[in-house]
């Protein structure tokens, strides 16, 4: 791996660059989604199919001005949308688009991004703690508990993962499972039976973890109105969107990594990073199709979920796999 | 309810739920003292949209009062038109031809169709399920439509005049209703039970929550599918049968789970049920004028009258006193939700908040005719 | 237990045949009517504000000035005056107007209208800031109306 | 026996000077409904002789209600407009076909609670509470519209007049709580005052309000 200083700062700009294109248009392409599934045309008039209204979007959050409340933690206040994006756009650095594509190879990459996904969690506290607005603060602590209980069972089966591939650097697991889709760790029955299980074990924590619908409790426009950003406009607004669609990418390439063989090719044709954006974007989709069919899960039923539901089947999971991996 | 906002002892806070919130479809506002999320005290504030209708009718003759009726439930307007002319009619003796009561029929059962498929797109939004709003439009709109084409208008119907309706339904309509209903027909088992009843987020929602027993039912006066959904056989169609519907073979959805799910099977059910009775009332309509000859200005006798007619909420009744003159000296209108609504503050204590929210959605509320 | 087990499997079940119905809506075309480019055509008996028809043969309009309309006007919004133009029998209209910031759409003045000289108009995409705009001369409409 | 009979039987209870006889009548012959009307009407005439004998009445109010109802009761006969005279406290059967009701009853004000009570131990639910200003004869009239979930059709208004410049009557809240929004609204719109009940601020009229929209001499 090169180690001069320009090579980072080229792929960081690269990143950014991706992940900027990403949360304007991921809200476009939602739009579009949600548009078709419910057989309207969704946004037309700015650009051809609407493909300018991103950034009449951005244009106009960004030309309004930023509330600050009275009766609000002013610093607090300012800094959660900013603590909402960050942590999303650092995570950008340590993923591996293929095999010669990442900012940095880190070790404990794997760790760093639960890390920083937990900071995401916090923004969402933060701010809404600081709006010192009720519905606010009843969102923030739903997200904090919503979070804790899905991490749970996100963590379980990632420990899995690590288990199989004997490393917590996405670059070695997702190297571990080139040459085919039966290398992949969502088809590893050699080592684990339940390992598609697990793979929707994930993929719903990951759904959970950025607060999507149907897990949307924290925003549950219905009941708290819009939950922690109810305060919020302008670009404090645009941000949490933002950080949103990233929190969305970024679990969206996890999964691909942890699960579906990173930047590997189905039939070992032609590896590369465009796989890899296959794969995420169909796993974007897939985020967007659920939210636009289900209805929102209620705050203890989705508790039920995770701790009778989830956190079972990934410790069996967990337990299954040590087992194989002892025998075999 | 007399509790301070501010210095409370306990660990509660009171959170206004309205009277501008996405939950509460218009102007409701609800005090909530909440513990966390439960919900200690529950206060329905009403009133924000009163226009005191009542007094308008004093004001007015008999037939000026007639768009009035339409302002109230705007989603059941030609309940209100039907429970309005009802009473008159009774009052002033006014012998309607049958023509015009199976249009009256049809029209009042089109519209209940659709305010229950209104009802619920808006249920399915308050529990955060969008796509099926669009889709329960789709279908709405075919009714608007052909509503449309008779009455001119598509929400606030002024149709029915004392002895008949405005004027005649054509052929086109009678297609396209026929149309209309084979394809809800068509749609039902997909986009409304497949999409959203078999689903197990809205099953794990609905179940258990907001238990309106058959006694609370009672005591607070709820009728409609409130009523029906607490295992209470009573729809006004079929125990004070009206107009014709007596010769009409439907049946009346009752469920006895007392929760929002009974609730919400009731309306499923009762769409079903509303198509029956269109296609019936098709196939046998009679030939003959809509309207009777009746002078345009009434003075009905001395006395007072009560004619009730079923709305999609429930049972809406109509009191007119009159003195012998060109207006009503006192109209009394019972509207069905405020009755339902008022079981809402014994119901929802100790509920979670987004249960309670449910729960309300449950009742069908329609502001305008809570407040009147 | 059986219960447990049901929500699992039925649940998912449930939940795949949702995604199963919005992915087969996908691919639909669309049902809405794209507004401004394509402007619904209203029906006959539509109901827009009222207006004053046009006796063909004299082209005055058919209103001989009785004011009934006015009278039955539930909200008072109609004002009309009339005058006896020297020589003839017939009063003949001077002023029609209808504060449609009142009007409910009722058709009680079409109703009550023994002549059949006001008829609902076409008219729906009617919108501005200003409240004197809607309180409309028909006479002058139906002047313009040629 | 027909839910109306069964009902009208019930709500004698309340005139315990015609349950007497009522029972008694019955218990001679059996006779129809148009005849036990008859009946009532000659009861009417004696209702003060039998006045002593009011034992029957299930509730202590009766015993309250007896004296207030001698008191009232001469006051609004010579003031009754309708045209077939005046209408004494009594239960009355109604053709629902004409009225869209089949039980009237006329009662004393201290007599509404009674009745509530009776309606409720009946299966009843209270349907609408309203009042109409008589302001020709200084009187308020408020209106107790109850109903039942039978198939049976049987509504049953109950009505009892009230003085216009001293609009009391007790609460049926405590018996019926749907009657809380009810007595609520009407006490917004008439200014009746229903003693005893727990929460009587306006509820569809601003918070603020203090006047009575439909007093019928009420200017905006």
């Amino acid at each position: 791996m090169d180690t001069s200083i320009w090579r980072p700062i080229l792929y960081l700009i690269g990143f950014m660059a991706f992940a900027g294109l990403n949360a304007a248009y991921l809200g476009w392409c939602e739009r579009k989604g949600a548009g078709r599934i419910q057989r309207r045309t969704g946004p037309m008039e700015v650009g051809f199919q609407g493909l300018l209204q991103p950034l009449a979007d951005g244009l106009k959050l960004m030309s309004k001005q930023l509330l600050v409340p009275t009766g609000v933690d002013g610093i607090l206040f300012r800094v959660a949308p900013i603590l909402a994006m960050i942590p999303a756009l650092t995570s950008f650095a340590v993923i591996p688009f293929a095999g010669n594509i990442q900012a940095r190879s880190v070790e404990l990459s794997v760790l760093l991004l639960f890390a920083l996904a937990s900071i995401a969690m916090m923004a969402i506290l933060l701010g809404g703690w600081a709006s010192g607005n009720k519905y606010a603060v009843i969102s923030a602590a739903r997200s904090v508990s919503q979070n804790l209980a899905y991490e749970i069972p996100m963590l379980v089966t990632v420990i899995t993962v690590v288990m199989i591939t004997g490393s917590m650097n996405l670059q070695d697991i997702a190297v571990h499972q080139q040459g085919g889709f039966w290398h992949w760790n969502i088809f590893a029955l050699n080592k684990s039976i339940l390992m598609p299980i697990s793979f929707i074990i994930f993929f719903i924590c990951s759904i959970a973890e950025t607060n999507r619908a149907p897990f949307d409790m924290a925003e549950a426009e219905s009941e708290l109105v819009a939950g922690f950003m109810t305060e919020y406009g302008s670009m404090g607004f645009g941000l949490f969107m933002m950080g949103e669609y990233l929190n969305m990418v970024v679990g969206a390439c996890l999964v691909t990594i942890l699960f579906l063989g990173g930047w590997d090719c189905p039939f070992g044709l032609f590896p590369g990073v465009w796989w890899f954006l296959l794969k995420i974007y169909i796993l974007l989709f897939t985020v967007i199709w659920v939210r636009w069919t289900f209805p929102r899960t209620q705050i203890y039923k989705l508790l039920n979920l995770s701790w009778k539901i989830l956190i079972p089947f990934s410790l069996v999971n967990l337990l299954v796999t040590a087992a194989f991996i002892k025998i075999f | 309810m007399t509790v301070p906002i501010e210095c409370r002892q306990d660990e509660t806070f009171v959170l206004n739920l309205g009277p501008q919130h996405p939950a509460t479809h218009g102007v409701l506002r609800v005090k909530l003292t909440l513990d966390g999320e439960y919900i200690v005290e529950a206060e329905p504030v009403l009133g924000y949209i009163h226009r005191m209708h009542e007094k308008m009718a004093e004001d007015r003759n008999f037939a000026q009062f007639m768009p009035n009726t339409a302002r109230m439930d705007y989603l059941h307007a030609l309940a209100f038109n039907h429970g309005y002319c009802l009473v008159v009619e009774r009052a002033a003796g006014i012998e309607v031809p049958e023509r015009a009561e199976y249009i009256r029929v049809i029209t009042v059962e089109l519209n209940r169709l659709i305010s229950h498929i209104l009802w619920w797109a808006a249920f399915l939004l308050d529990l955060g399920g969008f796509t099926p709003l669009l889709y329960a439009f789709d279908d709405r709109e075919q009714v608007l439509d052909l509503l449309e084409r008779v009455t001119g208008s598509r929400l606030t119907y002024c149709y029915f005049r004392f002895g008949g309706v405005y004027n005649d339904i054509d052929d086109e309509f009678i297609t396209g209703t026929y149309a209309f209903i084979k394809r809800l027909r068509s749609r039902m088992p997909t986009q409304y039970h497949a999409l959203v009843t078999g689903n197990i987020i809205l099953q794990k929602r609905l179940k258990g929550i907001g238990i309106i027993t058959e006694e609370q039912s009672r005591r607070y006066g709820c009728t409609g599918p409130v009523a029906r959904g607490s295992g209470i056989n009573y729809d006004i169609r079929k125990n004070e049968p009206y107009s014709v519907y007596p010769e009409f073979d439907f049946d009346v959805p009752v469920y006895h789970e007392c929760d929002s799910m009974a609730r919400y099977m009731v309306r499923m059910d009762e769409m079903e049920q509303s198509m029956r009775i269109i296609e019936q009332a098709l196939d046998k309509l009679p030939d003959g004028p809509v309207k009777a000859k009746v002078p345009k200005i009434l003075k009905p006798a001395e006395g007072d009258y009560w004619a009730s007619v079923e709305t999609a909420r429930g049972n809406l009744g109509h009191r007119l006193v009159c003195d012998g003159k060109k207006n009503p000296y006192k109209l009394k209108l019972r509207s069905p939700t405020f009755c339902n609504l008022s079981c809402f503050a014994e119901v929802s204590e100790g509920m979670l908040l987004a249960d309670a929210l449910a729960f309300m959605g449950s009742l069908d509320l329609v502001i305008p005719e809570i407040d009147r | 237990m059986s219960e447990y087990w049901n929500d699992v499997i039925g649940g998912s079940k449930s939940l795949l045949i949702g995604l199963s119905i919005t992915a087969r809506e996908f691919f639909k075309p669309v049902v809405t009517e794209q507004y401004p480019w394509v402007v619904p055509e209203m029906t006959e008996r539509f109901r827009g504000h009222i207006e004053l028809i046009k006796d063909e043969k004299t082209g005055k309009p058919k209103c001989i000035v009785c004011g009934m309309c006015m009278r039955g006007c539930p909200s008072g919004c109609i004002s009309l005056a009339g005058k006896k133009p020297e020589g003839e029998k017939k009063k003949a209209l001077t002023k029609y107007h209808l504060d449609f910031t009142t009007c409910s759409l009722c058709g009680t003045c079409i109703e009550s209208c023994n002549f059949g000289a006001i008829q609902f108009s076409k008219d729906y995409n009617l919108a501005s800031t200003r409240k004197e705009d809607y309180i409309f001369d028909l006479l002058k409409r139906l002047e313009e109306q040629g | 026996m027909s839910i109306v009979e069964e009902t009208r039987i019930a709500l004698l209870e309340m005139f315990p000077e015609f349950a007497a006889a009522d029972a008694a009548a019955r218990a001679a012959a059996d006779k129809i409904d148009d005849e036990m009307e008859t009946m009532i009407d000659e009861m009417d005439s004696i209702e003060p002789a039998t006045e002593g004998d009011a034992p029957a009445g299930g509730d202590d109010e009766v015993e309250a209600a007896e004296p207030a109802e001698a008191a009232t009761e001469p006051v609004p006969e010579p003031e009754e407009p309708e045209e077939e005279g005046p209408r004494e406290n009594g239960v009355m059967l109604t053709d629902h076909a004409a009225r869209g009701t089949d039980i009237d009853v006329l009662c004393a004000p201290d007599q509404v609670v009674q009745a509530a009570r009776i309606m409720d131990e009946s299966g009843f639910f209270l349907e609408a509470i309203t009042g109409v200003d008589w302001i020709k004869d200084d009187k308020l009239e408020v209106i107790y519209d109850y109903n039942q979930y039978g198939q049976e059709q049987c509504r049953v208004v109950v009505r009892t007049l009230i003085p216009r410049s001293e609009p009391e009557i007790p609460t049926i809240s405590d018996v019926m709580p749907s009657a809380n929004w009810h007595e609520r609204e009407t006490h917004d719109f008439y200014g009746i005052k229903f003693i005893g009940h727990p929460h009587l601020i306006p509820i569809l009229l601003p918070e603020d309000a203090d006047f009575h929209p439909l007093l019928k001499d009420f200017k905006p």
